[in-house]
């Protein structure tokens, strides 16, 4: 997968969000943003999936410029997954349903098959039990996980995850690695919002630190973690080691 | 249910039925009944009150001794008379019809046919006359005068009952799609309302309607309200009825 | 089971149910009370009541119970299409479609029914040559309804929040999709006892109908009142008829709603 | 900019208002259009219109607005009033007081308005021995339009989200303190198109009290019409003042609404 | 602060959240609850909040009994500060009033003073220029550290933390840390529910894990996470050990 950003501004109102973002990678197939809280990640995932526009500046993925154009936008959101930040289930609907409704009314499965995969998802991720309660008898990691299990459903090409891991214990989060390596094995491409870095090292192939709506640095994940080049950069991680 | 101030005659009527009862350019009561009213107040040597109640809420505010006297040109009948007393009647009318400008007919009897329809003013005379006499025509009740004469204007009912002096006036308004039969074919008469078994008030009120009449009280009402009506329909060969 | 049990309701556990006990003493507790108020008042009014007179007239009752259900039905499907139609036309593209919602149900809840009525069928009803009374009655309350109805659907559709619509988007839902699956049926619950209200309303309303000669119920208990001149012997049949249909319609909604219920 | 792009709304940033131009364009087209509907059924009725003989009448009208506004905005006040205290009522944890709040509202909400004014004003205000019509109207208006109050604001309540609750329960907040500073705010802003309507309800409802005699708005202008034989010259001004009172308010209401928004 | 559950259940509908769970701590200054999603941590901890009842068996904290009686649990839920495993700020005001409005209401503060305090805890958490911001308009970090800082603000005997750092990067992540060795150094008390063990061994000094709905081990923090007792806790461990 390519990516391009350039001089990518986010404004809401008074705050802006992103500030003259550049990003430029060649290829990767699962790419983290770490960075401090407020620096813009979940902004440049929104943008990077198609779900706002930019207020200025353009943005490619592969060979397609999705910055300025709502058609170009809508159609890359098709092929597309999204884990928000805080999950965002639908709540009038029970797990299974959350899950199962768009693979039946955007993906056109029949309803069995829809019903037969996102059960099987459940199973995986060990919420099959509970899978006819609402997001608001789920727990927290419960929740992120239908969530995720929502993402993956229809086999998008590119799938975005905000923070997929936060609520959820060392176990589920090694489940979630080992669904993203299959993924990648399926040529599936994926951007992960983290704050875990152990997390990141493992799942990613390409790590770019964003801080105050900036690029600070980014390159090989192993090498960006351990070997940071600039100041901010090793400032942020070493508080990381902490934990 | 309640006490009130003796000195006070209040009267109910319904001011939207001129000229008998209604309001001038400044909102205030005026009107054959109103002058009447007026007379009658001066007579008992009270001061005089006009309340200006809907029709339908003129017996219940009767019963329920939130005015003294209805003098609303309300025709006596007998059903009436159940609820509420009636004085001597001081004056005597009858219905007329209302029809559109190209239907033949010459008196009830042609309007009553099956496939007519006839628009009334609920509650009125009118209204009661049909349900009673009317067999073969439908009948339509109407909240508002103004609606049952733009039915007959429009050509969605074939006739409007209604008493002589209110068809002469709609006819007036739209004497381009309508005609009216100005000869009334039933008789009745108005008379003052007061409460069941109020026989003091009610002797006085018949006393005073008495002296009002032979000392030429209505006449000189008539030429005020009516000189115009009087001499249209004298020119149109029907007789008036005031 | 002490009396202050009965006619207490915990302040634990606030979703369940009181007792059953609890809620029968309790509602005849209040409905006692209220028909002492009356009881009384019309004891003071000393009121003779002549129940006879009106009750020869009861088939007009019913009859015109049975108008006005069948109006206020047919009104009612066509007031929810065209609330439903007002509603999505508020969010239309092409502009002068969103003003002409906007217009239509500012005008038609500003002014009275009473006006809209006499408009309605003897102005344009006449020019278009529309000559059935029933039709155009029912045609009017539809647009009356409707306008309330579709400001009732316009709050539930922007109570739903907007992260949510992010979702949706986010899942690949298209805007119509986005609307059937998740803002409707969140702006339906939401709406739902307006919406019951508004029905309600609607049957009650549809009493101004009598202006254009409709007989319907209350038109009906009117004239037996210009008849027999029984006016409270006419009214309470009148009462009840209508509460007949409005109380189910209203406990019927609070049951859905209930069962509708989820967290946001 | 193109034609198209007048009168079309992006996609895109749906919060983002038109252009001034373009709303004011869309909006002529849109009222332009429904003009050209009223001045043609007009048209083909071919009536002869006697504004004369109204005009004459004309403080009868200005007489009867002043006298519906005044008896509207006194009610309106004491309507909230009832409205709030029977919400709270409804969820009081004496369970007789809540049933009472439940029958007040269903009752009142399932019968007509004439018939309560009959009833109010004949029966109970007269065992009360109160006799100013005035005072037993405002108290009929506000008891009407309280009854829906109380259920607008019962619905707005009850859309606060659980979590909320227990949000305001750990932070220490009191029964009142979370109905104060956490639920009435977010209810109060939900059911704020719902007032506005009931509001503009309330102004157009009060024509009723004209069976007690109360010489309002409609009243007069029926009378004119009566009085001076019109069919549709007196509905006009009766139309246009009722708007000159309900839509600035229910205007006023959408900025408000606007102004509150925050999202869940 | 002592703590003592006996054979508590909490049972939604058809769900056992937690299965006769007993736990006895006789002294601990700040106790992390870990154990898997779903497992009951989010449970326990609204229970020994005083946010609900048990549906069966006795919670004691200190001298008191809150475990069935409403009365004394909204006594205690005056002393007690609480973070939502997903935040619960006021949608409808912005930061600063989400922290200053209990003070003034609920504390009897000032409304100067609750301003200043809100604002130095902003401050304190970096999110000063975020004050008028609405919780919609926050990141999901800031968002949490407005929750932390609303939950500490009245100075509470007691905290409730759960899952307080789950959307806080590694130096925000530190930056609570001390905020909670500063509360411990206060002799305030704590307790947190977290998946991040690296976090709650340096936080807590007791560690208890919970999965469904029953404990599986309590005792030293160091001790639990390095050396576990049980099997099922040194399972649930090692996987934390991959991050
Ligand atoms: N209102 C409810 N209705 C039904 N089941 C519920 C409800 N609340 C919680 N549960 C269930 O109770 C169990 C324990 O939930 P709890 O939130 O305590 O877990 P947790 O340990 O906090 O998990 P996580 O780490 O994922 O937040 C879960 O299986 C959950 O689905
Ligand atoms: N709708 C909005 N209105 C105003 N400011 C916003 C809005 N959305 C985001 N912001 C601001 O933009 C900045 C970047 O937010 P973003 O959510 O991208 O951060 P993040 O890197 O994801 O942080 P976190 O790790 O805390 O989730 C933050 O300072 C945030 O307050
Ligand atoms: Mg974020
Ligand atoms: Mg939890």
């Amino acid at each position: 997968m390519r990516l391009e950003l350039k001089s990518v501004v986010k404004q809401y109102g008074q705050q802006r969000a992103l500030d003259n973002l550049n990003i430029a990678i060649l290829d990767t197939s699962c790419l983290a943003l770490i960075g401090p809280s407020g620096g813009g990640k979940s902004t440049t995932l929104r943008l990077l999936a198609g779900l706002e526009a930019p207020t200025s500046g353009s943005i490619r993925i592969n060979e397609n410029e999705i910055g300025s154009d709502a058609a170009k936008r809508n159609a890359h959101l098709k092929n597309v997954g999204v884990v928000f930040q805080s999950y965002n289930l639908f709540p009038h609907l029970n797990a299974l349903t959350n899950i199962a409704l768009p693979l039946e009314k955007v993906h056109r499965h029949s309803k069995a098959d829809s019903i037969t995969k996102a059960e099987s998802l459940l199973q995986q991720f060990q919420l099959f039990e509970h899978r006819f309660k609402m997001p608001s008898q789920l727990s927290g990691g419960q929740n992120q996980r239908v969530a995720i299990a929502r993402a993956i459903a229809p086999d998008p090409d590119i799938v975005f995850l905000d923070e997929p891991t936060s609520a959820l214990d060392p176990e589920m989060t090694a489940e979630v690695l080992d669904a993203i390596e299959s993924l990648v094995e399926a040529k599936k491409r994926l951007v992960i919002a983290t704050h875990q870095m152990g997390f990141a090292k493992q799942a990613a192939d390409t790590v770019a630190i964003i801080a105050g709506g900036k690029l600070v640095e980014v390159g090989d994940a192993s090498q960006v973690i351990d070997q940071p080049g600039t100041e901010r950069a090793r400032e942020f991680l070493n508080a990381s080691l902490k934990f | 249910a309640s006490e009130r101030d003796d000195s006070v005659l209040i009267v109910g009527m319904e001011l939207s039925y001129p000229p008998f009862e209604m309001t001038d350019e400044s909102n205030k009561p005026t009107g054959i009944s109103v002058e009447m009213a007026e007379a009658l107040a001066s007579r008992l040597g009270k001061e005089l009150r006009i309340e200006n109640i809907p029709f339908a809420g003129l017996i219940p505010s009767l019963r329920t001794g939130k005015i003294d006297l209805i003098i609303s040109s309300m025709t006596r009948t007998e059903e009436r008379a159940q609820s509420i007393s009636f004085s001597d009647p001081y004056l005597h009318t009858g219905l007329c019809i209302l029809v559109s400008k190209d239907n033949p007919a010459t008196s009830v009897a042609d309007i009553d046919m099956p496939g007519k329809r006839i628009a009334v003013k609920q509650g009125t005379t009118g209204h009661i006359y049909t349900t009673k006499h009317v067999r073969n025509a439908e009948i339509l009740m109407f909240d508002k005068e103004a609606a049952a004469a733009l039915e007959v204007s429009q050509g969605k009912v074939d006739a409007f009952i209604y008493d002589q002096i209110s068809i002469y006036l709609n006819w007036k308004k739209h004497q381009e799609t309508t005609r009216a039969l100005l000869n009334p074919f039933n008789e009745e008469s108005w008379a003052i309302g007061a409460q069941l078994g109020n026989t003091e008030l009610l002797g006085k009120v018949n006393a005073f309607l008495e002296d009002y009449k032979s000392s030429g009280g209505f006449d000189a009402l008539g030429d005020k309200y009516l000189s115009e009506q009087k001499r249209e329909f004298k020119e149109l060969g029907f007789p008036f009825f005031f | 089971m002490s009396i202050k049990s009965i006619f207490y309701h915990a302040a634990e556990g606030d979703d369940a149910l009181p007792s059953r006990l609890s809620r029968y003493a309790s509602f005849f507790l209040a409905a006692l009370l209220l028909s002492l108020l009356l009881y009384g008042s019309f004891a003071a009014l000393q009121y003779q009541w002549n129940w006879q007179s009106v009750l020869r007239y009861k088939a007009k009752f019913i009859e015109g119970w049975f108008t006005t259900l069948k109006i206020a039905c047919v009104s009612l499907i066509f007031a929810f299409l065209v609330g439903a139609i007002s509603a999505l036309c508020g969010r239309a593209r092409f502009l002068p479609v969103r003003y002409l919602s906007t217009l239509y149900v500012e005008l038609i809840r500003g002014t009275p029914l009473l006006v809209q009525i006499f408009l309605f069928y003897y102005v344009i009803a006449d020019a278009a040559n529309i000559q059935n009374r029933y039709f155009v009655g029912v045609a009017i309350m539809a647009i009356f309804s409707g306008a309330y109805i579709s400001e009732i659907l316009r709050a539930g559709i922007e109570g739903v929040g907007k992260s949510q619509l992010l979702s949706a988007k986010a899942i690949g839902f298209s805007e119509y999709q986005t609307f059937r699956y998740v803002i409707a049926p969140q702006a339906l619950r939401s709406s739902l006892p307006a919406l019951a209200g508004q029905t309600a309303n609607l049957i009650k309303d549809s009493s101004l109908l009598s202006i254009i000669a409709i007989s319907e119920f209350t038109l009906n208990a009117q004239e037996v009142n210009a008849i027999t001149y029984s006016s409270f012997e006419s009214f309470f049949p009148l009462a009840i008829g209508y509460l007949a249909v409005t109380l189910p319609i209203m406990r019927l909604s609070r049951v859905i709603e209930k069962k509708l219920q989820f967290d946001t």
